[in-house]
């Protein structure tokens, strides 16, 4: 990618790994596939030929083997950052996540620690073979230790990206893979991180708060499209850090709109949203004047691609549930 | 020196490249002819395999794997076992599948991206397509123990691939045949690669087949292009297992002669040549040569059969397509036997969106 | 135990498995070191002398084994009650459960079930060493297909354990090992399941409303004879089913008292509790008169038992959580 | 009949259970003299460890896993490491970790329930212990593809117990130690025993060793209970390792003479006879007879050494008694290197907490 030519969120990410392994040679990529393949999403791709097989290492087809090594290697200098090739082989690699990676530091009162990061491409609307859709980012928000990032734009994508390599501690990165190729942006290769604990307003607006991560940004984008033609004025939060979340960001925005529509793709009960309207419900309650409502993935798995869509939140489902705050007050 | 112990892994092969046995073959198969029925389905399921790959291209399939040059180790391990046995396929062994009773237009259904694929009507204990690598061969251990603890003359079957045998699920399923002396079979098919990853990246072990070693069970490594060692080999290893022998894992070298999936680019990894050589030992032609040289098979029953083929695929790329898509009410449905109060709201919040959509 | 006299509650555990296993003999245990040795906790104490090593199995020592065996037996016929043998050791199981265990009925339209129970020793206070001591339920409440239920007292041990044996689907069930030998009860051996969908009013209050799970009832119900003493009537409900989750008892009680506190021992930021101040916040909002508390865990690890004691909900921190609630309104 | 390939398991033993040698020792130690140094170091481990039951015993430590017995194996992995490698233990192999600078009131502090006991000051870069079965031999793994990335001539060394060979951590340890050709040492430290489970039932492969094959890594077995063999069948894995041989496998033959833990008893599940049968074949003892015949030590010696221990472990004892608790701060101090906002008032809650509490 010619630098100064809009690129999308996938090689955004690309373009951040290659930044941080030039700027520090403890940077490596682990992975199925990332080799010479370039992943199977092409994240990688170009860096095997550039940072040779010892800075990009393919791995025995084994998750397990993935997070082990990557802990081992975190403990003893490296930087590894490894990726799960998908959502749903994540499964085998929360042992050692959970167990080693958010407790390194934690079990030996800072002696040895673990600075890794997990890349998980996420999330539905692929049409993609079972197991390739799941939004199971709820895996990882209870467990301490841990810092939890989803990107939702190529400039984020690149900038949460160096954080997250640069951070001391643990990232899971999860990346909305239905986005990967949706748009483009200008995104400046000047290794400039952005904070990890951070929502971002991505639109201003004064009746509704609709907060979001990952790929339903853009639906959220465009349902709060669709209010204001009604008159109804939206705020739209990207989360962008689920864990540790920015609540005052998200508190600060219901103080003005006293209504809050929580979007996510993964299962309602107990999904992230549950957080985010708990906290409300400890910290908001008098600023609320409709209840809090939540779009979400239903109580099920993701069907195969031939259902998938009618299981994913949608702009119209938004868009009502943004109607029924109003309605309520 | 003290040793303590001692192992070897042998290599059964009979059918040479060129079509011509170079060595004698087991009883069961001294006359050619035993072999015709299981040519005519490796003949089908290439044949379905292109018709498959057809429809992707078309837009008519979500991604799909292909089985082309695996026709001989599917379609062996498929016949050689049991209809009371249970087989735990990973996600492209169509022909085993074939033989125990899948119908083409299930698998068509499964990669369509619609779950009725998996609702086989025949065989209905066998496990469905597993996309998670490796993770049927525990399954299908478990399958064994119940089968040895009701004391039921029953085997369980697993296969996985070169990349699969690399995969914690299939070192432990091993562990635990040993563990308990389970009727199980451990297929592994070496088809050389494992999506971009060759099979040397997966482990520094000489064979595949001498993983059974760490588990204790009797290992074997078979060409897998050579439909009678792959009978063969299945046929030791299943009747061990029904007799009370214990477990054995079998090693098929065989090739994937097409990308991963539908979805892949082999060429961006994986050299031309290695690609041409391995024709040079598929398990199709050398099986006709020799039926042929043996006045079992020619042109003219390779047309017909073709014919045939093809009319009974179209068949069931008729079925597969003309099925409606499952009601929206289908995600809740399956999913608990009773199903919770808040789910059937949502249910029917999904089928009112719906409505709405449409109405 | 003779019949008739009270028992602890893992002792109503055992019983409800010898019930299980007389009534129905596809039902069987397995685990590591539940064979002779009757399990760590003496769970399934006595049970392979009565029905013999084909019935009570011990395990290699590998958990992932555990489970997959398990998903492959339940969906062949049996009924296995599979034991993790300490929450710690839960991580490696997850891919198979979460794959396989809560999808094989979804994945194949009902052709194959996997009616199978993985018990799960939880939770924290008992001075055990590292990973002994975790509440991990949210790696479960967000996956379809579950069922995860966490008994607390003798009685509710025995009918929930019987049901989950019974159910077609895969449980989780989840045993408050500090209150193992808590104290005992009268549990006869009739073979009486308890609903696997109901949460448990164990106190009837007025002002507030405890809600909790597990080993933390303990403490609820001495938080609510101290808010007592100062004049102040708390309801406690043992959530006792936490997916499917009973909210309509939670609201109803919350619509009497317009006060609530959730407690779990679990980290709050995405704990279970948050789904149940999520439902609040959605569907009980106009009943609140004060915003929900959440006492919890902190969000870090459970520390190694010489600070544990301080790391968990304590009665204090309970009663004034209540008292907060009440103060605010 | 051909076969692809053979392998062979062997095992090492010089200093029989009398104390006389039964095969001629490495010239290593050749020279009785040589050994005087871990003799005294294996009193020394066995010695802390009673001191360790009985602190338990009184109240003043936690659940601690005792490591009697397995002296010889213990002391002889730590001895032939060097302070560059790294060590990744499970949770009983205190005398490998005293041997690298691991301190008993370290020890003490982990079993007595405070995370402080991980902090060891010596060796910085070893792995603490590891509570979830085998998760540290694919540390160990981690470590060592570090250390080739990095061009560095160090070795991983891992260790976990019979059980811990079933985990699929340790075949996933063994196979990417293979495919990688790792400076990796997988040690198995056989002592028959995962808690009540016996060895027999944990795999049906006639020795653990043989795991290695699977990965292609070196095996041996080696007598766990004879500190010649111990250091041999290490100093050969370790500089294979080290000159870019790859990785090994090593079973060490020994036996849990203790209760698995002091929260656990062996008399509901193991038979006294084999326990007593096991005490026979001790590391310790028969080691004091091949030095005391070769004129190294007597009693008074002996009697001295043990003051000497007594007296080193009565202070590491009381270092250990006299740490006073961590603050509460200290759970939310170690978690991030910078603490979010969120933890930050939990922290400061925590902290009123406990003032109220003693205020
Ligand atoms: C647990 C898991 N990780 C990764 C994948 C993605 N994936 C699908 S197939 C495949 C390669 C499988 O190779 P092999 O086992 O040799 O089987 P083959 O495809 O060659 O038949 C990978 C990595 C997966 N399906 N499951
Ligand atoms: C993943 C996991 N599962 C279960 C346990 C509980 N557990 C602790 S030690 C042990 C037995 C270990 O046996 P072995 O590996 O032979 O080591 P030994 O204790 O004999 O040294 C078990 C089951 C654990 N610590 N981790
Ligand atoms: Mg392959
Ligand atoms: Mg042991």
């Amino acid at each position: 990618m010619a630098d100064g030519a809009p690129i999308t969120l996938i090689e955004a990410i690309t373009q951040a790994l290659a930044y941080a392994m030039r700027a520090d040679e403890r940077v490596l990529v682990l992975g199925e596939d990332v080799g010479v393949n370039g992943g199977v999403f092409r994240a990688t791709a170009g860096l095997q030929q550039i940072f040779g097989p010892e800075r990009v290492l393919d791995t025995p087809l084994d998750e397990t083997t993935i997070a082990g090594l990557t802990v081992g290697m975190a403990a003893q200098g490296m930087r590894p950052v490894a990726e799960a090739q998908f959502d749903g082989f994540v499964y085998p690699m929360i042992d050692h996540i959970v167990c080693h990676a958010a407790r390194f530091r934690y079990r030996t009162r800072g002696r040895l620690t673990c600075p890794m990061v997990l890349r998980v491409p996420w999330g539905g609307g692929i049409r993609a073979p079972e197991h390739h859709s799941e939004a199971n980012e709820a895996m990882f928000t209870n467990v301490p230790g841990l810092r939890v990032v989803m990107p939702s734009s190529p400039q984020r994508a690149y900038g949460l990206l160096l954080a997250a390599i640069r951070d001391e501690d643990p990232v899971i990165y999860m990346e909305p893979k239905r986005i990967y190729r949706q748009y483009k942006e200008l995104v400046p290769d000047d290794g400039e991180a952005l904070p990890l604990d951070v929502c971002y307003v991505l639109r201003d607006g004064s009746d509704v708060t609709l907060v979001t991560w990952g790929a339903q940004v853009k639906e959220c984008l465009e349902a709060a499209d669709a209010l204001a033609k009604d008159g109804i004025s939206a705020e739209v939060i990207d989360v962008a850090t689920l864990k540790p979340l920015d609540f005052p960001t998200i508190a600060e925005s219901v103080c003005k709109t006293g209504r809050c529509v929580i979007v996510h793709e993964a299962p309602k009960t107990a999904g992230f949203g549950a957080e985010i309207a708990a906290r409300l419900a400890e910290e908001s309650m008098y600023d609320l004047v409709a209840p809090v409502e939540r779009v979400t993935g239903y109580d099920t798995h993701i069907p195969l691609f031939r259902l998938e869509m009618k299981y994913l939140p949608s702009v119209e489902k938004i868009v009502a549930a943004a109607k029924r705050t109003l309605a309520a007050s | 020196m003290t040793v303590v112990a001692r192992f070897e892994i042998e290599y059964l092969q009979y059918l040479g490249q060129d079509g011509t046995l170079i060595a004698e073959p087991p009883p069961a198969f001294a006359d050619p002819a035993t072999l015709l029925p299981l040519f005519k389905q490796m003949l089908m399921v290439r044949s379905f395999d292109s018709k498959a790959i057809a429809l992707q291209r078309t837009g008519k399939l979500g991604t799909y794997a292909a089985c082309l040059g695996h026709e001989a180790t599917h379609i062996g391990i498929g016949a050689a076992m049991r209809p009371e046995d249970v087989f735990a396929p990973s996600y492209r062994e169509y022909g085993a599948q074939f033989m125990r009773g899948v119908r083409p237009r299930e698998v068509l259904l499964y990669w369509g991206g619609d779950e009725r694929g998996n609702d086989f009507a025949v065989p209905k204990h066998d496990f469905s397509w597993c996309v998670p690598i490796s993770t049927q061969c525990l399954h299908a251990a478990g399958a064994a123990l119940a089968f040895k603890l009701r004391k039921e003359p029953r085997v369980a079957v697993a296969t996985c691939g070169d990349g699969g045998s690399s995969k914690t699920d299939t070192y432990a399923a091993i562990n635990a045949a040993g563990a308990y002396a389970l009727p199980f079979v451990q297929c592994i098919i070496n088809n050389g690669w494992a999506i971009s990853v060759p099979r040397a990246a997966q482990t520094g072990a000489p064979t595949l087949a001498q993983k059974g070693i760490a588990g204790g069970l009797h290992c074997l490594q078979v060409d897998g292009n050579d439909i009678i060692a792959v009978m063969e080999g299945m046929r030791r290893a299943l009747d061990r297992a029904r007799s009370g022998g214990g477990g054995s894992v079998i090693e098929f070298m065989t090739y994937r002669l097409h990308d991963h999936t539908t979805a892949d680019d082999a060429r961006r990894y994986r050299n031309e040549d290695e690609v041409k050589a391995a024709w040079a030992r598929e398990p199709i032609s050398r099986l006709r040569t020799y039926l042929a040289s043996a006045g079992l098979w020619d042109e003219a029953q390779e047309s017909a059969w073709a014919d045939e083929c093809a009319r009974m695929i179209d068949i069931e790329i008729n079925a597969y397509l003309e099925m409606p898509v499952q009601p929206v009410s289908a995600m809740f449905d399956f999913l608990y036997a009773e199903m919770p109060p808040d789910l059937q709201l949502q249910r029917a919040e999904a089928i009112a969106a719906e409505g709405r959509k449409h109405g």
